[in-house]
């Protein structure tokens, strides 16, 4: 099994990355897709009147702030139009994909953060009403379920808290849960950068080999979001998962272009 | 303006409340060191900051 | 089974069809639910820039004008923001909902409308790009294949064409459709009347029964939007679904009203 | 203005157009009464509309 996580930043096409999971479908190699959003989130963020306020915790991670308003707009963009046109592409392209997020069936479940602390303008600060929180637990069951149906997931990264309250979840994080849950031989993390570099933004200085038991020592490489990615990567191989690779997504078949080991690989 | 000042809920010292302090901001107190949160500004109140925890959203 | 569609016209409060539904579901008794959307979308369109055009066929059928930019502010606020606040309300009354939209696995496949006939202005006037369409097809599989891991379906009505374009259908026809594929006992059509009208909008002059044989005579007093729901009941009945009933969504228990028999019941 | 001309592709009768007709708009033959659909209006040209179909989105 392959999981596969694109981002959802600029310039992110996902024509490609369709295109190769039809490929690789009829080759008997389904692929599960967790997709981002961001960049459409933030225009529509804007067009709604709800600017997307991002913040950064303490030991420089950032992520969106999203009270109840924002999470609104989350699950139009990303469980709606996104994940949607999605689906509509695969099945133009033979693949049965049906779209999911989180909440549906308790697909991801995890912790909503009551209250998260955040640096801003050089002020400590404490953020509460923030919809946002961890991926503990993944319903296999409901994946399996599909998949012996002949159907292909296609997962928006919202998770419902233990509360059943709809929270904004990292979408790396949510496919190396995905990934571990269901001991995929590759969980495959494709963005618009080649994969992890050693000076950023030079994509000439492409890290291309991690072993599994030194990730630790990359993460000083690793920029901002970047930083997510890799723990993510980390947690997954510590618990069963083949192989991680951080890959180009705008290459033309990028997926099947990181399982021959372009990109990251992290193992 | 007199500076506010409160009481410290781990070892009861007293802490004055800088002038541009704003609500939800975190201070730590000055004799014990521990993480408070600034409930409000007018009247003076704070708690013990929430725990810090890693890993959230996308 | 049951299958009811509530509508999303303006003060539909979905709050007491989900509590009906979570008693329901305990009593063993589960309801497909298919819900509407139609006023978030008119309200999400100003917003966006991309005002709702409702266009009325020739015979008298309104129904909203959906080249691709509504199309997709259709799917957001169907299939995203509906949809998923729907099913995470659901999850917290204890009902393991999982919402889909026609496209997910071929849920809801039909004809895309390649032109259609309408008249505006006194004039007849061919409209193309128009992504809307009829239900000819309800995976059925993958209904029972949910309901059987012990989920329940809440379905935006979103369909896919047969050249796989995602396409805007009607509603009602949707359910309609729903309710024949799993033979239905019961078809419930809740929207902000208490149901067929002699004459509308005088609430008490409400029709309590209609013989199935029957209906075509009871056209006359359908209005606008109300002549597509009489036609979708009709063509229900007509496949074995046992009971049509047109209710009130605004009352407390809508839905074990009306399976109680209060409003417009054709059997 | 000249009012434009068109031939009906049923029947052949020569048609007028109207003054106001726009693109989009549906017109029958006056010949054969065949329902036509006005491509264009500068050049004027006209095809057999489309079939009625019934049912369609929410």
């Amino acid at each position: 099994m392959i999981v596969v996580k694109v981002g959802g930043g600029k310039g992110i096409d996902y024509e490609p990355v369709c295109q190769d999971m039809a490929h690789l479908m009829q080759a008997n190699q389904p692929v599960i897709l967790v997709h981002g959003g961001s960049h459409e989130t933030n225009v529509m963020s804007e067009k709604l009147g709800v600017p997307p306020r991002f913040v950064t915790s303490v030991s420089g991670y950032t992520s969106r702030y999203t009270n109840r308003e924002t999470l609104e707009v989350f699950a139009m963009v990303y469980a709606g139009k996104v994940n949607k046109l999605l689906v509509e592409r695969l099945q133009q392209l033979g693949v049965n994909a049906v779209g999911l997020s989180g909440l549906d069936g308790r697909l991801l479940e995890g912790k909503r953060k009551d209250a998260i602390r955040i640096v801003e303008n050089g002020r400590k600060l404490v953020l509460r009403d923030d919809y946002t929180g961890t991926v503990d637990k993944v319903n296999v069951a409901l994946l399996r379920l599909l998949l012996g149906g002949g159907y292909l997931p296609v997962i928006a990264p919202l998770a419902i808290s233990t509360e059943s309250e709809a929270i904004n979840v990292d979408g790396d994080r949510a496919a190396a849960a995905i990934a571990v849950a269901l001991a995929a031989s590759h969980l495959i993390i494709l963005s618009n950068v080649p994969g992890l570099l050693r000076e950023f933004p030079d994509e000439s200085s492409l890290i291309r080999h991690i072993p599994k038991d030194h990730v630790e020592e990359y993460m000083g490489f690793a920029e901002g979001r970047m930083k997510k990615k890799v723990m993510g990567a980390t947690e997954a191989l510590t618990q069963g998962v083949g192989q991680v690779v951080f890959a180009d997504a705008r290459v033309p078949s990028p997926i099947r272009a990181a399982l021959e080991g372009a990109g990251t690989v992290i193992n | 303006m007199a500076t506010a000042t409160v009481e410290c809920p781990e070892c009861g010292a007293e802490l004055q409340l800088d002038e541009g302090s704003i609500k939800g901001e975190i201070i730590s107190c000055s004799d014990c060191g521990v993480d408070l949160e600034i409930i409000s500004v007018k009247p003076p109140k704070v708690e013990l900051a929430p725990e810090e925890e890693e890993d959230w959203g996308e």
